[in-house]
């Protein structure tokens, strides 16, 4: 737990009188890919808007590099180097695709060619000068992939990165973070796609009912029968 | 993202206003005095509307603030024009700060509904402390010596002040021109748009929003000096909803999506009362009429109309 | 030393004025939560309203035919200009429907100059006399007059309840397309939102006629106190904004009991800031 | 007798539209009515007149622009203006400044004193202060010394109740409570509750008064009801049906003709197609006989000035007002129908009786009059001096 | 659980039966399009589509991303592009009518970016559709296949979560007890053991008699419910088969750009 980049302990989450969140305490190391995955409404886009500081827990602590950040501001989360996805697009009507690069590089234009260089590799290098609403939903995607990229961050919370995103893509995004953020940075990355678990993780998290069920390698994880029988379905068993 | 058109369509506007002053006499270019001072309230919505995010229906309480604090200092400040039109800056974006701190934290309707709040006490209470205000009748400028930076001036609907507001109006145009280049301006841009985003990509939104609206508040201050040193009566309907209302209108007649839209809605909103009250006393129907057809020939306002022709 | 009297009097008067401001904020709010549209022209309805009461009571000597003629006055105007003004401009940024319902403002507001004139009217009580209530006398009219209002805030309640068109509309309000994906007539529930809700802003200046001055600018004044308890109440929401009124009423009167009159309105206004800071989405929406 | 030469250019400021257009239709009617009739009996020493009618819109900035208006674009030698009082204290200075004959039709006391009162403007109609030392001393006599003032909370209801205040106290008199109005308020009853029910009478300077009686008569109150100054021109008194039987108004002329045994007002009447109960044929409304005065007022004041001192043009303004600081007072006349009118040179402000009406049998008729000497109150600037 | 689906057409006999069943079942064609084409602003994004769904069958559409299958939807909804070609929807040309006439023919639609009413409840997001036709799916029906939803009745659809917000999606296409139901990525989101329970059921609409057309981007999904499959590029059918024929051609290896079947761990490979 020693170079352990980030770190949540006991969180909890409540919505009126419905615990979305139970106690939740996990961490990531640096260079390491941790999946979190869960059954739908388990709780898992909740704490990664906690995390990022979307809103706060009802109890329990966020840490950054060993720093107390739960009482931080989203911005200054994402300052200190903690960068997340929406799992539904969030972009800004009307703004190109490169103004949106540039917005994530924040102070700025001494990264261009890196920026240049991080769109060509995600095949959106032809679409810098064109207005984001009017780009497929997968290249949208993406392009919030590259935005939290951009921002240079130390921990990278990836809600649902491939969801909606074709084969092809989809292996972009493997890609991605196989090469580009495995091994460099924090990862937590909600996945549905189990391919893209196995793919990617060092680590996976199970997630239910707002509480951590079962943890460890991904194939591990994914032979136990709880998860199969919660999650996967009878299909898993093939 | 400069929009060189509107830029230079809004200051060749200004000069020939400026230029035409002394050729349509008097009584025009006390007209076109005026509307140049309406034309930094306009401007002013607009900030806040589509940059700051704030659907200020208050901003002419903040021209008001303005208005009335050159009026009250400008004994002390013993005429000292530039120091007047400070002093109204400062009101201006004082008042706007503090509305700004308690609207940024409502929900976009509430705003609008906060801000109606703040202009119906401001005119309730500007109307009934007399004492302050000069309520309905309103204050008079002092009879000063006035004088901008050095220069003897006269206060009044004249060429000179015309040619002053329309300096500074015009500094304001090019300054604004200058920022909506900058990669400030694009954030600022970005929180407008989607204010969560930005926090997430590092960007204080709040912040963000309420110095713009802060900045549209000094706009709209020094307009309003500017309207009491130009009209030397600064009476409690300047401050009034409706006049607000009136902003709104004229930064919609000329595109609510353009800054430099504000001017040119004041004018054709402007001039063209001007020019039917003398054919006819129906003019707020055939204004009416105007708005309903430029609402729907021109959603987008004048402004609008010059995007449309540069796509073509 | 508390006036009881005084109070309790402030209080059941306060209520009462808020079944008439509750009437005219209905029909903005359906039109402000379902259209996106600020309905500028809203009060110059009503203000229509009012002058058709005085003119039925003036030419026919009865002031109840009002009741049904403005209501159905306003309907039948009010179909041409949603279709040919207000249609084009839903789904457009906000200042185009403000652009256009202010132009419908001032076209209303002259050509009940040019017709009416500027000289302000009144239209006698229907119902004369006063009823003793708590230990003062309250005027009969306005009783009758509140129990008309709630009886049509209760139908209208009712109709949203049980009719498809309650739910339609706020579903409407959120999202015209995935609306149009669920089979939902958008365009005929804009329609009957914009005809229902002229005919009740004309029906609350017939109702409101007797008890104020009717004149050309009545309009105006009623706008902003109404849209200020349609959003307080909540965007959509019938009970939200009728319950802000009778906030604003009810605190109006109370303030005036123990401070000057001007100062208790203007309390009784910016009471609303903080409930707008910590409910953003109305008094029954959640918090922020 | 007909006229000759250029025409004398007399601009209106008026209020058409907007909240005061009430009043403004009858200072209009009466201008242009006036006028004609003085174009076909041998105008202005013997010039035609033309008149050229401005709105303000009842707005200030609209109001003053237009007053620039007629300054500078129309040229006009005269000019009668706005009586709304904000539009009238920024208009007299600019006509002040442009040199040129300001007629204020404002009511509020403040355009003649001190801060506001300027050389190049006169008054030809009464204004609060007047109205107030005259008529509360009549109503003190006949009403009762216990009095409330139900009062608009803004300029003029202030200024309204504050002089009525004095005129009560001046005649042994008392205000109790006054209550305020807010701006805007819809609902007027809970006001009206405030209202102490053992007063004799009750003043009320608000703009919405028909309401306010019909909810003072419908609560209960059967105080004595007394209208603020000139308040019978902004509305047609029969609006007020049988709610109004007994209720007070303070004016400068009646509105009936029996009421005022005047020759020259009945062919004012009849030029303007008024009938003898003051209905106007054409539009069936009451008359708002006070606005009517004022304009003729200030006609003959313009009509005697310039015959008197010989003007000829602009030029001649300056030599005109000293002209007219140097008359008394106007005797009864065409244009003066009511009576004789004293001018007082210090303030420029005239005196003239002022008439107390009341509705009986839902007709309004003289009750009585306060003869112009008991209106009139110590001026607190010098225009002579200057 | 077989990976292989059956990809046949209807039997003869059962066609006869929902004959039998219903007059308005005895169309088969349920969606016929023919060189359509879709245009935002000047850019055209269907350049000439032709496309039949037949009732009682799953009609698949692949694409990679931004190939066009959203607005194809959307095009025949007439909601947002502007259109050009002929559309028949249930024997009926749909031109001049707006989308909210079309779906009362008895076509559900669920689009991809807004799926639910956000401030509307779950149970009021289900009502809705269910209002605008004469004889909707009983809530029991719906709760039955989808219980996942049940216990979030009352809770406003938007604070649900991404998921939960799909199932509510389905589920208010299913209130509509449609005949032509066009789904835009159902499974998005959905985990695993959800995404075989949607195949599930729109593969039982199909033997109901619906005609389902359905854009998805897993593969496996696909070939398991898919009668007819059709791959779109660049705003065109590049290609048309049953399931077999898809493996058999390697048409998802050509056309979409990555070899995913012979990958154990594939996309296909969750199902
Ligand atoms: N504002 C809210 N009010 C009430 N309940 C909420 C709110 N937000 C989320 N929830 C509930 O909390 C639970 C967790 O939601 P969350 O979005 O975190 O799930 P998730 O694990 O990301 O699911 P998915 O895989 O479907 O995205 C859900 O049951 C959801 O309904
Ligand atoms: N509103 C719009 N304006 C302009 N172009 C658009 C618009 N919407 C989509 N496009 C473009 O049309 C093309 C097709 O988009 P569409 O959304 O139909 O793709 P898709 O096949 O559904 O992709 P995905 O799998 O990512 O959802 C894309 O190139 C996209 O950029
Ligand atoms: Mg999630
Ligand atoms: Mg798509």
């Amino acid at each position: 737990m020693d170079n352990e980049v980030f770190r949540v302990e006991g969180v909890s989450k409540m919505f009126g009188a419905f615990q979305a969140l139970n106690d939740v305490s996990l961490g990531v190391r640096h260079g390491e890919v941790l999946a979190i995955i869960g059954p739908n409404g388990a709780g898992k886009t909740t704490f990664v808007n906690i995390v990022s500081g979307v809103f706060g827990p009802s109890r329990g602590r966020v840490l950054l590099e060993g720093a107390d950040i739960t009482a931080f501001s989203p911005q200054r989360r994402t300052r200190l180097g903690l960068s997340r996805t929406f799992q539904i697009t969030s972009l800004f009507g009307g703004m190109t695709v490169a103004e949106h690069m540039q917005l994530a590089v924040r102070g700025g234009d001494t990264l261009g060619h890196e920026r240049a260089e991080l769109l060509e590799e995600m095949g959106l290098a032809g679409s810098a000068p064109r207005p984001v609403d009017t780009l497929s939903h997968g290249d949208q995607r993406i392009l919030e992939m590259a935005m939290a990229m951009a921002t240079k961050p130390k921990v990278l919370l990836l809600d649902e990165p491939t969801a909606g995103m074709s084969v092809a893509e989809t292996d972009t995004m493997i890609r991605l973070i196989c090469d580009r953020l495995r091994g460099k940075v924090g990862v937590i990355i909600i996945e549905h796609d189990m391919s893209v678990v196995t793919q990617t993780s060092d680590r996976v998290t199970v997630l239910a009912a707002g509480a951590v069920a079962a943890s460890g390698s991904p194939e591990a994880v994914l032979r136990d029968p709880l998860v199969k029988e919660l999650y996967l379905g009878s299909a898993a068993g093939h | 993202m400069r929009d060189r058109a509107g830029i230079l369509i809004s200051l060749a506007v200004l000069l020939v206003l400026c230029a035409a002053a002394p050729i349509v006499g008097e009584f025009w270019s006390g007209v076109f005095a005026r509307c140049v001072t309406w034309m930094f309230l306009a401007i002013s919505f607009t900030l806040a509307y589509s940059y700051a995010n704030i659907p200020s229906v208050a901003q002419a309480t903040v021209f008001g603030a303005g208005a009335y604090a050159a009026i009250w200092l400008a004994p002390s400040l013993q005429g000292n024009v530039a120091l007047m039109l400070l002093a109204g800056t400062a009101a201006g974006g004082l008042v706007a700060a503090v509305f700004g701190l308690l609207l940024l934290r409502m929900s976009h309707s509430g705003a609008a509904i906060g801000a109606i709040i703040f202009a119906v006490t401001g005119s309730i209470l500007g109307n009934a402390a007399v004492t302050f205000t000069g309520g309905a009748d309103g204050l008079p400028l002092p009879a000063l010596n006035f004088h901008f930076l050095g220069l003897v001036i006269t206060a009044g609907p004249n060429n000179t002040m015309l040619v002053m507001s329309t300096a500074l109006l015009a500094a304001l145009l090019i300054g604004f021109w200058y920022v909506s280049g900058t990669s400030t301006w694009r954030i600022v841009r970005a929180v407008q748009q989607n204010p969560v985003r930005a926090q997430v990509l590092g960007y204080n939104a709040a912040l963000f929003r309420l110095v713009v609206f802060a900045v549209a508040g000094c706009v709209a201050g020094l307009g309003g000096a500017l309207y009491a040193l130009i009209s030397r009566h600064v009476a409690i309907d300047v401050v009034s909803l409706s006049m607000s209302l009136k902003s709104i209108l004229w930064a919609a007649v000329g595109g609510v999506t353009s800054v430099y839209g504000g001017p040119i809605g004041v004018l054709v909103v402007q001039l063209v009362s001007e020019v039917l009250a003398r054919w006819t006393v129906r003019v707020d129907l055939i204004i009416g009429v105007m708005l309903v057809l430029i609402a729907l020939w021109l959603p987008q306002g004048i402004m609008g109309l010059l995007r449309r022709s540069e796509r073509n | 030393m508390i006036d009881w009297q005084t109070l309790s009097f402030q209080i059941v008067n306060g209520v009462v004025w808020a079944m008439f401001l509750g009437l005219i904020a209905l029909g903005l709010n359906a039109i402000f939560g379902l259209l996106g549209l600020l309905n500028m022209a809203h009060g110059a309805v009503y203000a229509v309203g009012a002058v058709i009461a005085w003119y039925t009571v003036s030419q026919l000597d009865s002031f109840w035919p009002a009741l049904v003629i403005a209501p159905l006055f306003a309907a039948a105007v009010s179909v041409p200009v949603y279709r040919f003004i207000l249609r084009p401009t839903i789904g457009k940024d906000m200042m185009v429907g403000l652009v256009a319902t202010s132009g419908l403002l001032f076209i209303i507001s002259d050509l009940l100059l040019a017709t009416f004139g500027g000289s302000p009217r009144l239209v006698p009580p229907p119902v004369s006399g006063a009823v003793g209530i708590l230990g003062f006398y309250y005027p009969t009219y306005r009783l009758v007059a509140a129990a008309m209002a709630v009886a049509v805030l209760a139908t209208f309640w009712a109709f949203l309840r049980l009719t498809a068109i309650g739910l339609w509309i706020r579903c409407v309000a959120q999202s015209p397309t995935l609306a149009m994906a669920s089979g939902v007539p958008v365009e005929r529930v804009y329609l009957v939102i914009v005809v229902l809700s002229a005919a009740l802003a004309a029906l609350a200046g017939v109702l409101i006629a007797p008890m104020t001055m009717v004149s050309h600018q009545m309009g105006l004044a009623v706008l902003g106190p109404a849209f200020i308890v349609v959003v307080v109440g909540g965007l959509g929401n019938l009970a939200g904004a009728v319950a802000a009124a009778v906030i604003m009423g009810v605190a109006r009167g109370v303030l005036s009991v123990f401070l000057p009159p001007t100062y208790a309105e203007v309390g009784a206004i910016v009471m609303f800031l903080p409930l707008l800071l910590i409910r953003p989405n109305g008094i029954f929406g959640g918090r922020a | 007798a007909g006229t000759s030469g250029d025409p004398i250019v007399i601009g209106h400021q008026c209020e058409l539209t907007g909240w005061d257009a009430a009043t403004g239709f009858w200072r209009n009617k009466a201008a242009t009515g006036l006028c004609d009739w003085l174009n076909a009996n041998g105008g202005i020493a013997g010039r035609p007149i033309k008149l050229v009618t401005v709105d303000t819109k009842s707005d200030v900035d609209a109001g003053v622009n237009q007053l620039r208006n007629l300054l500078l674009e129309e040229e006009v030698d005269f000019v009668l203006g706005s009586e709304i009082s904000s539009i009238a204290i920024a208009s007299n200075k600019i006509a002040n400044e442009n040199k040129r004959l300001y007629l204020t039709m404002s009511s509020s006391e403040a355009t003649t004193s001190k801060d506001n009162a300027v050389p190049y403007q006169f008054r030809l109609t009464t204004n609060s202060a007047a109205t107030a030392a005259g008529a509360a001393r009549k109503y003190v006599e006949s009403v009762g010394s216990r009095w409330v003032t139900f009062f608009a909370d803004i300029k003029w209801g202030q200024s309204e109740r504050d002089w009525w205040a004095k005129g009560v106290a001046a005649s042994g008199g008392e205000v109790g409570n006054a209550i305020a109005l807010p701006v805007d308020a819809p609902d007027l009853l809970p006001f009206v509750m405030q209202i102490d029910r053992n007063a004799d009478g009750i003043f009320i300077p608000v703009l919405n008064a028909l309401q306010a009686i019909q909810l003072l008569r419908n609560s209960g109150y059967d105080q004595k009801i007394v209208l603020a100054g000139q308040s019978f021109s902004l509305f047609d008194y029969r609006e007020l049906g049988e709610f109004g039987d007994g209720v007070f108004g303070i004016e400068t002329a009646p509105v009936a003709l029996n009421d005022m045994n005047s020759p020259d007002m009945a062919n004012i009447y009849k030029a303007l197609g008024i009938d003898e109960n003051g209905v106007e044929s054409a539009s069936g409304k009451v008359v708002g006989s006070s606005m009517l005065l004022g304009i003729a007022q200030s006609l003959g004041f313009l009509k005697a000035n310039v015959e008197q001192s010989g003007w000829k043009t602009k030029a001649d303004t300056a030599a005109l007002i000293k002209h007219a600081e140097s008359v008394p007072s106007y005797s009864k006349g065409p244009l003066f129908p009511l009576g004789d009118v004293t001018m007082r040179a210090q303030d420029h402000q005239a005196f003239m009786d002022i008439y107390l009406l009341q509705m009986q049998a839902g007709a309004l008729v003289k009750y009585g009059v306060a003869p112009k000497d008991i209106t009139i109150y110590d001026a607190d600037v010098d225009l002579t001096q200057g | 659980m077989c990976l292989r689906p059956e990809p046949s057409p209807l039997p003869g006999r059962r066609k006869r039966f929902f004959a039998i069943l219903s007059l308005r079942n005895c169309i088969l064609e349920a969606l016929q399009v023919t060189n359509l084409k879709a245009y935002y602003g000047k850019a055209q994004v269907l350049q000439g589509l032709n496309l039949r769904a037949e009732a009682g069958a799953v009609t698949a559409i692949l694409g990679r991303n931004g190939a066009g299958k959203t607005t194809f939807l959307k095009s025949l909804m007439r909601l947002g592009p502007r259109v050009d070609g002929e559309i028949a929807i249930l024997g009926k040309s749909t031109s001049g009518m707006s989308a909210d006439a079309i779906a009362r023919l008895g076509v559900a639609y669920m689009p991809q970016d807004v799926r639910v009413f956000a401030r509307l409840s779950v149970l009021e997001n289900i009502q809705v559709a269910a209002r605008t036709v004469p004889n909707p799916r009983p809530l029991s029906e719906i709760l039955d296949v989808l219980p996942e939803i049940e216990p979030k009745l009352e809770q406003p659809a938007g604070t649900l979560s991404g998921g939960q917000q799909q199932l509510v999606g389905i589920a208010r296409s299913l209130s509509m007890r449609c005949r032509l139901l066009l789904m835009d990525e159902p499974t998005e989101g959905l985990m695993p053991r959800l995404v075989t329970q949607v195949g599930a059921i729109l593969r039982r609409l199909a033997t109901e008699g619906v005609a389902v057309v359905i854009v998805e981007q897993n593969v496996g999904l696909i070939l398991e419910i898919g009668h007819a499959i059709h791959i779109v590029e660049k705003g065109v059918i590049k290609w048309q088969g049953t399931a077999e024929d898809v493996i058999s051609a390697k048409v998802i290896d050509r056309y979409m750009g990555v070899n995913v079947l012979d990958e154990p761990e594939g996309k296909a490979g969750t199902l």
